[in-house]
């Protein structure tokens, strides 16, 4: 394994998080689809309210999140000329945001699942 | 000290695949890497081969991936590594045998990107005229030796072989950016394409890996810009 | 900056990795304001028929919608475009590739426009401003 | 299968002179290649650091009159004064020209090329130092090899990299071409040319410290020996002052230069006692003995081998913008900041003044009348010409290269249009062959590593900075030796992919013969003149010795002769700074 850093770690996450929505994508778009139909719509909601996947839910709001954030330090890196310096920098800031934005807001998602609302 | 020196090797002539070959080497902390191999070569394996030239940095004759990252063996001390080290040659060109890669088609994409002076005026009978600041503008990417590292330490060349590679770009940006060049559009257009600059994703293993410490992204960035908006 | 004769302008590869940039600062807004309203404040228990309908009986929230869907799946097909372009090399496997991305892509964007322009809220219930 | 190439004309070493001579010969013929052991930008022209001397004048009054008066002066006046005079003149349309194919030279605030002060270059015939070296960074070197690669490419010039050229076909006067081992796959190519010129570098591989790279095994010199051309005053090898202690990897003069000084253990200025007017920038062979001096008289740090050169009274913008490789360098190999401590330095085997004898076209010629050799041309560290004689100026090699390179270039293209292609040698490739078989089942018990490890040691005792007759004896009874131990090799690696193992034998051959040449041209030469000290004869000595050597090989044995020295405008007199 090439022993890279910071770049090439966000880098790969970035990829595997992209490929990730975008595949919720599709299966979202085609389950809304379904609301021409609105009972097979109802029925099939069941699968979205399972325990599974409301843990599955958390995992794609961290994707969209770190995607987002670290989509922020890309266009920094891009656009902003003292960026390629500082690009270390702003994946730990972005990190820590991360963490800070995504662990309540997952506590807050699973809560219902774990005590019930 | 001794350390124990881990090469990975392949001789076509002999072998049908690469191995790892051990070796138990005696050298001092403050020894290079290419020292160890030396000695590996000088007194324990004659047949094993690599590239060297300058010792110091300067050739580009040995980059190649020391425990797991690019590096000039002439660069990397001992001391800093400690034992075991791993040693592979480059990846993604092919090898010729044990560290020695072809460096065939690294050096055709050089030559893609015209890396020469292009200015068809005539000159004046002294030097052309270049304040300081026009000067430091391509200052950094004056410093490539050409030795490979980044080419090879880039997950993008790895999956796409056909990218140009931030070697080539580096290279297009030291003419770029000079103020004596005309020939930024041409070389523009080159790297305006599928495997040109646009198949960096800012992955940095090239800044990590370059030994002459140039800022490779901030010159993919700057050739992406200068494609982008006129002017910067 | 550089001297010299005009800048080459424009070119597939450049307008993608811009369209990258942009529609990412745009979807940085969308995606995130709905997953916040979708998942946080409400959460899926909350989702069914009938919330979809109220909502989207707001053109707000529809024309909201329609520019994400487009812009995440164009963003997100260009991206799997890029990933193929990495990882797949045997030209007649990446024509097909390419081709097979095209029509699902197509297809995808085709299903959801439809459905987000046609949908009609069924008589009784209201828009309610909020979703 | 040996492969059989046709050029015009074929150039061997693809560093500065290499590649200049390329250059000018591609204006005159697309038939030209060019054949390197390494690739061209790996060439040691491009470890090359502080700067070329032309006396442009752009921070300073300067005249390539003075230029070459130090350059003559430098040389211990052995150089040839009429080489040096085209030279110098030389000098400033060859800057110019590399700076119109875009080399990216430091800037004056006024846009002009930037000049910094260097070793014995002086104002107004020796008054105080003058800014006479032109530069960028200290990577002046690296600048220039890739400027001329650069130029090759776009002329279209064919290279042929990684072939370690083993012989040159030379019959009757007349050159044929020369025969190479392809690297990579162990083949042998023959290249049948209407003419070759040799830019293979420098030796300093024969001594245990110094600043030249692993590949400057100085083979083309060492080929041309055996082919019959005689080796013109071998006997001065020049030490730089300032090697890293124990590694030899240099820093450069311009770090004095740029107001670096050199201390002793007491933190004495001592170059204040030896060369009053140009104290740190005194000729590299006048500084390296004084160090050499203080070391044996105790001064040295710690009682040890080494001095210190002490950059920090220049403050971290200077030394971090002027001086940015030699600052990792330090940093990298020795963990010091020169910013903040002294460098430990040591002189290290830097320069061969001597070589393949060339007039100032770069034709070779073949004895004391000057006859050249049709159709062969050397150029760069690895000819004689002679514009260094005794001692080299600092930038006065940059300068050599481009020069000699452009003139033997153009003489060349000249030549081709007159000559044809002379028919090869039967079994063109036989002796070349023949060799490469011996090293390879030859089986003996002696390594090559040990060998030569041995020949630096032995040669750095007793054939460098100072030199004995007693030393110079011994040398040359362990050379003996080690010649017939050599033959007595045996080879791990007999296979034919990039077999270094083959390469470093051939390389160890090749130095065993130009040590020889050294240490008998030394021992032959009883003065002290530039590089050259003998303890035993510390005068220089004009009435005897004011002449070049030839040391030609024949049947394996030394035969010396001497040449006069071509004295036009400065007349030899004492040599003070
Ligand atoms: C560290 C250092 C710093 C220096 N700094 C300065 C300076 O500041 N100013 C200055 O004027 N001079 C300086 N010099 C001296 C100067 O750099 C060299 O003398 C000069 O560059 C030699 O150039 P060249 O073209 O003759 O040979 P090189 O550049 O050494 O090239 C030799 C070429 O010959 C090829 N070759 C050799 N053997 C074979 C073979 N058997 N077959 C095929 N090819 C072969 C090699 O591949 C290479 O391409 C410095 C030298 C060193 C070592
Ligand atoms: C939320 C805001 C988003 C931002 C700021 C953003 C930003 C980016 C950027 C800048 C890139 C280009 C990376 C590069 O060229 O190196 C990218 C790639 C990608 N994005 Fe997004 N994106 C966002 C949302 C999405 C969504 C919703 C999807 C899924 C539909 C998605 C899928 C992808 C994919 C698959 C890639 C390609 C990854 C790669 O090439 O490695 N992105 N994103
Ligand atoms: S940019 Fe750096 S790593 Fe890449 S080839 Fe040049 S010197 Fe080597
Ligand atoms: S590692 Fe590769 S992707 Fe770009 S930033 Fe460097 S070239
Ligand atoms: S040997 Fe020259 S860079 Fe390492």
């Amino acid at each position: 394994m090439y022993r890279g850093r910071e770049g090439m770690w966000s880098w790969i996450l970035h990829r595997v998080t992209g490929l990730g929505i975008l595949l919720f994508l599709a299966i979202h778009i085609v389950d809304i689809y379904l609301l021409g139909w609105p009972d097979l719509f109802n029925k099939l909601l069941f699968f979205y309210r399972h325990p599974v996947f409301r843990v599955a839910e958390v995992f794609l709001a961290a994707a969209a999140l770190y995607h987002a954030l670290n989509g922020i330090r890309i266009l920094l890196v891009d656009f902003w000329v003292e960026g390629t310096r500082f690009h270390r920098q702003i994946f730990w800031a972005q990190m820590v945001l991360f963490l800070l934005i995504w662990i309540p807001a997952s506590l807050w998602m699973l809560s219902p699942v774990v005590f019930g609302r | 000290m001794r350390v124990l020196l881990k090469i990975k090797r392949f001789n076509p002539e002999r072998d049908r695949a690469p191995y790892w070959a051990e070796y138990e080497v005696e050298v001092e902390p403050v020894d290079r890497v290419l020292d160890a191999l030396e000695y590996v070569k000088w007194h324990l394996d004659g047949t094993l081969a690599f590239r060297r030239s300058c010792a110091h940095g300067i050739c580009g004759s040995d980059a190649m991936l020391i425990n797991g990252r690019n590096r000039l063996a002439c660069k990397v001390l001992i001391k800093d590594l400690g034992s075991p080290i791993t040693v592979e040659p480059m990846r993604g060109f092919p090898v010729i045998k044990d560290l020695v890669v072809d460096m065939e088609g690294f050096f055709a994409k050089y030559r893609a990107i015209k890396p020469y002076l292009i200015n068809d005026e005539l000159p004046p009978e002294t030097e052309r005229r270049q304040s300081p600041e026009e000067r430091a503008r391509f200052d950094d990417t004056t410093k490539c030796i050409l030795c490979g590292a980044c080419t090879t330490s880039c997950p993008s060349f790895w999956a796409n072989g056909e990218y140009i590679g931030p070697a080539a770009i580096v290279n297009a940006h030291r003419f770029i950016f000079d103020s004596r060049d005309r020939g930024a559009a041409e070389r523009l257009a080159i790297l305006n394409t599928r495997l040109g600059v646009w198949r960096c994703r800012t992955i940095f293993n090239c800044v990590e890996a370059c030994p002459r410490g140039i800022d490779v992204t901030r010159a993919i960035a700057e050739v992406k810009r200068a494609l982008l908006f006129s002017g910067t | 900056m550089y001297a010299g004769r005009e800048r080459p302008t424009g070119g597939f590869e450049l307008f993608a990795w811009f369209f990258m940039r942009i529609s990412g600062l745009l979807l940085i807004i969308l995606v995130l304001g709905h997953l916040a309203i979708m998942h946080v404040i409400h959460t899926v228990d909350e989702i069914d028929f009938d919330f979809v309908a109220r909502r989207w009986g707001s053109p707000f929230w529809r024309t909201y919608d329609l520019v994400m869907l487009w812009l995440a799946l164009l963003h997100g097909l260009n991206g799997l475009r890029t990933v193929i372009d990495d990882y797949v090399h045997r030209r007649g496997w990446r024509v097909v590739s390419l081709a097979a991305l095209a029509v699902i892509g197509f297809v995808l964007l085709a299903m959801g426009t439809q459905i987000i322009l046609t949908f009609e809220v069924p008589s009784g219930q209201m828009a309610s401003g909020l979703p | 299968m040996t492969t059989v190439h046709r050029y015009d004309a074929v150039i061997v070493g693809a560093g500065g002179a290499g590649l200049r001579a390329a250059l000018e010969v591609a204006r005159a013929t697309p038939r030209v290649a060019v054949v390197s052991k390494l690739y061209p930008i790996r060439s040691h022209t491009g470890t090359a650091q502080g700067g070329i001397g032309a006396a442009l004048g752009n921070m300073e009054e300067d005249h390539w009159e003075w230029h070459m008066f130090d350059t003559v002066k430098g040389s211990d006046y052995l150089a040839d004064q009429d080489a040096v005079e085209i030279m110098c003149q030389e000098a400033i349309a060859c800057v110019y020209e590399l700076e119109h194919w875009g080399l990216p030279f430091d800037r004056t605030p006024e846009g002009k090329i930037a000049q910094r002060r260097f070793g014995g270059h002086t104002r107004n015939f020796g008054e105080a130092p003058v800014r006479r070296a032109c530069h960028a960074a200290d990577r002046t070197g690296h600048m220039i090899l890739q400027t001329l690669y650069q130029q090759c490419l776009k002329h279209e010039v064919q290279f042929f990299n990684e072939f370690h050229v083993l012989d040159l076909l030379l019959e009757d006067n007349v050159c044929r071409g020369i025969v190479a081992l392809s690297l990579a796959d162990g083949e042998l190519h023959v290249f049948h040319a209407k003419a070759v010129l040799f830019a293979t570098g420098g030796f300093g591989r024969m001594y245990k410290v110094t600043s030249n790279a692993r590949s400057l095994t100085g083979d083309g010199v060492a080929i041309a020996l055996r082919r019959g051309i005689p080796l013109e005053d071998m006997e001065f090898f020049q030490f730089h002052p300032t090697g890293i202690y124990k590694l030899g990897i240099l820093i450069s003069e311009a770090a004095r230069g740029e107001g670096g000084i050199l201390r002793n253990r007491q933190g004495e200025r001592f170059m204040e006692r030896y060369a009053p007017t140009l104290l740190d920038l005194a000729p590299r062979d006048i500084i390296s003995r004084c160090m050499y001096t203080e070391i044996r008289e105790g001064r040295g740090i710690d009682g040890k081998d080494y001095l210190h050169l002490d950059l920090t009274h220049l403050g971290r913008e200077v030394i971090e913008k002027k001086l940015p490789d030699i600052t990792d360098f330090a940093r990298t190999y020795l963990g010091i900041d020169p910013v903040r401590e002294p460098i430990p330095v040591q002189p290290t085997a830097h320069y061969a003044m001597g070589g393949i004898p060339t007039d100032v076209h770069g034709r070779v010629i073949r004895d004391e009348k000057n006859t050249p050799v049709l159709g062969f041309y050397a150029a760069g560290e690895c000819a004689c010409v002679s514009v260094h004689g005794a001692n080299r100026l600092g930038t006065n090699s940059l300068v050599d290269i481009l020069v000699f390179g452009k003139l033997a270039g153009r003489h060349m293209a000249d030549y081709l249009r007159g000559a044809d292609f002379a028919p090869l040698p039967k079994d063109a490739e036989g002796p070349a062959r023949e060799e490469c078989q011996r090293l390879l089942t030859s089986n003996g018990a002696e390594s090559v590593a040990r060998l030569r490890e041995i020949l630096q040691r032995e040669m750095m005792d007793k054939a460098a900075v100072f030199r004995t007759r007693e030393g110079l004896e011994a040398m040359l009874t362990t050379l003996k030796e080690l010649k017939d131990r050599y033959r007595r090799i045996r080879l791990q690696d007999k296979g034919k992919i990039f077999n270094t193992d083959l390469q470093e034998a051939l390389e160890l051959g090749y130095l065993l013969d130009l040590a020889e040449v050294t240490v008998v041209s030394a021992l032959a030469r009883r003065e002290s003149r530039g590089a050259h000290y003998r303890e035993d004869f510390p005068k220089r000595d004009d009435a005897q010795w004011l002449k070049h050597t030839l040391a030609y090989r024949i049947n394996g044995e030394y035969e010396l002769r001497y040449k006069p020295v071509v004295i036009t405008r400065f007349q030899p007199v004492e040599r003070k700074y």
